[in-house]
């Protein structure tokens, strides 16, 4: 297996971007992506795309098509690949493994998506039905806040976790997307905030959930030879990729106060890539919800079971405290462009590692070491992909 | 917000109609009022939802078992804001509950103020007719 | 990068599956997969899925997800893999990789679709959507068939291909569906057949197109370590892929005679398995559509450009002839599960290698390689596998 | 064939609304009766369907032009089966045109017999407002 390394990365503003189609969006991102890496569209060879919403959330159904044509990447060989809301980690690994036999030298791994060209219900609809649209959506109308909120019930009743512990969450991550002028939503908020909001699925409510977002990454991929040949200056390289699945049902899962699709990919992970937890200087979590910020918090290693909420209120996952996580906002703030998030947090990751970000929110590097975890649907997907500088 | 200007895609209406000839007995049973879960004829394990298959053994030799419908409340929620097939719906309160058999059942629970419901309590899963005719399964009070 | 056999194969009855739904149908494909290759659904570390139609064709909108819990996978690293016709293909790539960089020792490629759970014209209307649909479908409403029959009246222009060579193709296929218990199709047809049935879109008729099918199919992949260490009697081995992509926009491509990216993607299949199209006992390639068997002859190297309609007219690529092509019926008898028919190729191909089939389609075998030609949309994706026992 | 229970899904309907921003130029100038192009200033090239990036130099600097409307058919078909949404339309036929600026154009090909249409036939591109009031293109006798 060849060594692989992020050699250039690209992220488009998120936000309602009623602006731009699909393809045009995906620019913003590839183009950023490969001026970064000092390469041109024609020396990308592999394209992995992650996008979930084809023909359903916009119109075209072959995004991996109009987008390669859009942005001059035609020729290449092209994949779409679906995991759900990891669907960009899993475009990812794709794009890696490609890499990794030998099959290509330079690959190129871009998440995109619309989410807003259809109308809320309609989204919540197609969202509810990924996970088993037969035995948990036809008859009870499940939705994705929903699903969350079932674990956020269990963990609160089982580890005393509280309404204020979530809302941390999403204070802390509003705070750092006040800081990203990439992120959508840039406003910062308060505890009071979050708890006065709306219900939407109890006991999460309004600003426990991310936003409805679109948006764009992309990130360029080269062997050990093509990044020494093209003599690139910070290439960030691929420590190791975990990832695992759970079940379609949840009434299949053996508890509600952790996803196991993040604990086996996470074990995955660190062993392929010998790191440990406490190596780690910088981390993404899947916080498509609040909960799922604690959840992964405990999932990865980060803390034992159960004490996500304790890593919260002591402010550890702040910059200056054990383990920094989503700076860059999160999915809360950043926003969570389905099929983009996973290749917007390596994004952020690359960067990170690369000490360019807005100061405020540059975390101290250690060992320079960083790790996205990315969950798709309800813990049905997971993926764990670790870097290092 | 500013205009911007679009093109309305063509409307596509999708509605599959999904076989269910392999677990056709678990909706005859919901009209007899039971809720039938199945049971694995060589390994014995037990499966709800009902499936034809053994994801354990990979044996299709299934035999139809009606469950006792006594359940605990593993966790719940309460849906507010609703999909756009369930609009018409006034909110709704989900639940996992675990029967005595062992296997989980998520289903509707009603019956209850929200106020009420707690992770450990006893309660019923009751087959059910809809009034529009759909036949669906709810947790009630035992 | 490490060597990687096939060590099972699987494949569903094709047809009009009305008895089953998408879970189900898997199953028919896994589980004998898993039993030929002599391991359990637990062996599996990651499964990559091709299929197309989720949330539309059919109504789970995460297939992966929904099949692995069905066949007991639940707990591999799971991803969809979307190429469009070549979805199958693109999944084979996948879990291929995913063994050749050594992440995992037993990789499963599962194709599955249904197609037959909605009406004709709006899977035609799906269908005529897989391309650019914002400047070829949504004014103009091309279908599927008319993307192929554009294709079709530039070769019959350019090179004299007649509609009675189109139908040739067609009576060939049949012939061998009607000895493949799995087929869709399995009655004998004649020229006169094919000719006399209804225009679907000039120049191609009824029997030019393939069936609208429900189908599965399976592989289980492995290592060469774990080819040994389960003493595997008869692996095929993955000698190379390669793959390619066209523009979105018919209007962008050079010419209608044939698809750029099949002979991209047999030209690197080729190179990278130091294979060439002389040493191939026996092909399946994408007939879609009557045209497309023509043209994938000349594009995939097996005649020079124009000789196609010879190659069937001399009966060439029939048992007995220079390259036997599509014995198990093709997509044309076989039929065209969309997701599933990559994996299908390659199940034909790995029973035709290990002398498996039934003995009147059963192709001589000189070498033991194989080939396997699939196209995604018209000539939008395309993916070349070439096997060797 | 026996009859297949099955169950029918909940039904979606979709109809996406494309931003076009960023191409509005295009259908601006279908209703002068003009059809446009996009040209890169950077590299040069012309591109139909137009487009706001240039995928051979990832520039954004582009020109909308119009294009001359001399066109030759390169190939057709007659779609008799149509997709759910052109139900209610007659079979029609479509081209793909090259003009003779370089560029190609795929449209419907209206005005011929279809016996009469030929590869190499010289026809003529034109801007169209259809009676249901869209805008549109097609390709009729010179
Ligand atoms: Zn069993
Ligand atoms: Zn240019």
């Amino acid at each position: 297996m060849r060594k692989v390394a992020i050699i250039g990365a690209g992220n488009s503003k998120f936000g309602n971007r009623s602006d731009v189609n699909i393809m045009e969006l995906a620019f913003e991102a590839v183009k950023p992506a490969l001026e970064d890496a000092e390469a041109t569209a024609k020396d990308v060879e592999f394209m992995a795309l992650g996008s979930t919403g084809a023909g359903a959330w916009y119109a075209e159904l072959l995004p991996a098509i109009v987008t390669a044509e859009h942005c001059g990447l035609t020729g290449a060989g092209l994949v779409r690949c679906e995991a759900a809301c990891a669907s960009g980690s899993a475009a990812f690994f794709t794009a890696y493994s490609a890499i990794a036999t030998g099959q290509a030298d330079i690959a190129m791994a871009l998440g995109v998506e619309k989410m807003r060209e259809i109308d809320t219900p309609t989204t919540m609809e197609w969202i509810g039905r990924a996970g088993s649209y037969l035995w948990e959506f036809h008859n009870f109308g499940l939705t994705f806040p929903a699903y969350y909120a079932l674990y956020a019930t269990a963990h609160m009743a089982r580890f005393g976790t509280t309404e204020e512990d979530l809302a941390l969450v999403a204070v802390k991550n509003h705070k750092y997307g006040s800081m990203n002028p990439l992120a959508h939503l840039q406003n910062r908020i308060t505890v009071e905030d979050v708890l006065s909001s709306m219900v939407i699925a109890y006991p999460l409510k309004l600003f426990d959930c991310c936003p409805i977002t679109d948006g764009a990454a992309a990130l360029v991929l080269a062997s050990e030879e093509k990044v020494k040949e093209l003599k690139v200056d910070t290439p960030v390289w691929v420590a190791g990729i975990g990832y695992a699945s759970g079940t379609a049902n949840l009434s299949r899962r053996q508890h509600y106060v952790g996803l196991e699709a993040s604990v086996l990919a996470s074990k995955r992970a660190f062993k392929s890539s010998k790191i440990k937890p406490d190596d780690v200087d910088v981390a993404e979590v899947h916080d498509c919800f609040t909960i799922a910020e604690i959840m992964a918090y405990e999932d990865v290693g980060f803390c034992k079971k159960g004490e996500g909420a304790k890593l919260i209120r002591e402010g550890q996952t702040e910059i200056g405290g054990k383990i920094p996580i989503n700076l860059d906002g999160g999915l809360k703030a950043k926003g969570h462009p389905i099929g983009a998030t996973g290749c917007s947090m390596i994004y952020e990751l690359t960067k990170q590692l690369r000490e360019e970000v807005e100061r405020n929110r540059q975390a101290p590097m250690k060992n320079y070491v960083a790790l996205a975890h990315n969950v798709g649907g309800t813990g049905h997907y997971c993926y764990v992909t670790v870097l290092k500088r | 917000m500013t205009y911007m200007p679009s093109l309305r895609s063509r409307e596509i209406k999708i509605a599959p109609q999904t076989p269910i000839s392999k677990i056709s007995p678990f909706w005859e049973g919901l009209k007899e009022g039971k809720v039938l879960a199945t049971k694995c004829r060589k390994c014995g394990k037990l499966y709800f939802p009902p499936t034809p298959d053994c994801p354990e053994c990979l044996s299709s030799e299934m035999e139809w078992v009606q469950l006792s419908c006594e359940a605990e409340i593993e966790t719940f929620t309460h849906v507010v804001v609703r999909p756009a097939s369930f609009q018409h719906h006034k909110p709704y309160t989900v639940a996992i509950g675990k029967l005595k058999e062992g296997v989980k059942v998520l289903a509707w629970l009603t019956g209850f103020k929200l106020s009420e419901i707690k992770v450990g309590m006893k309660v019923k899963l009751a087959a059910k007719t809809t009034p529009e005719g759909e036949l669906t399964y709810e947790f009630v009070p035992p």
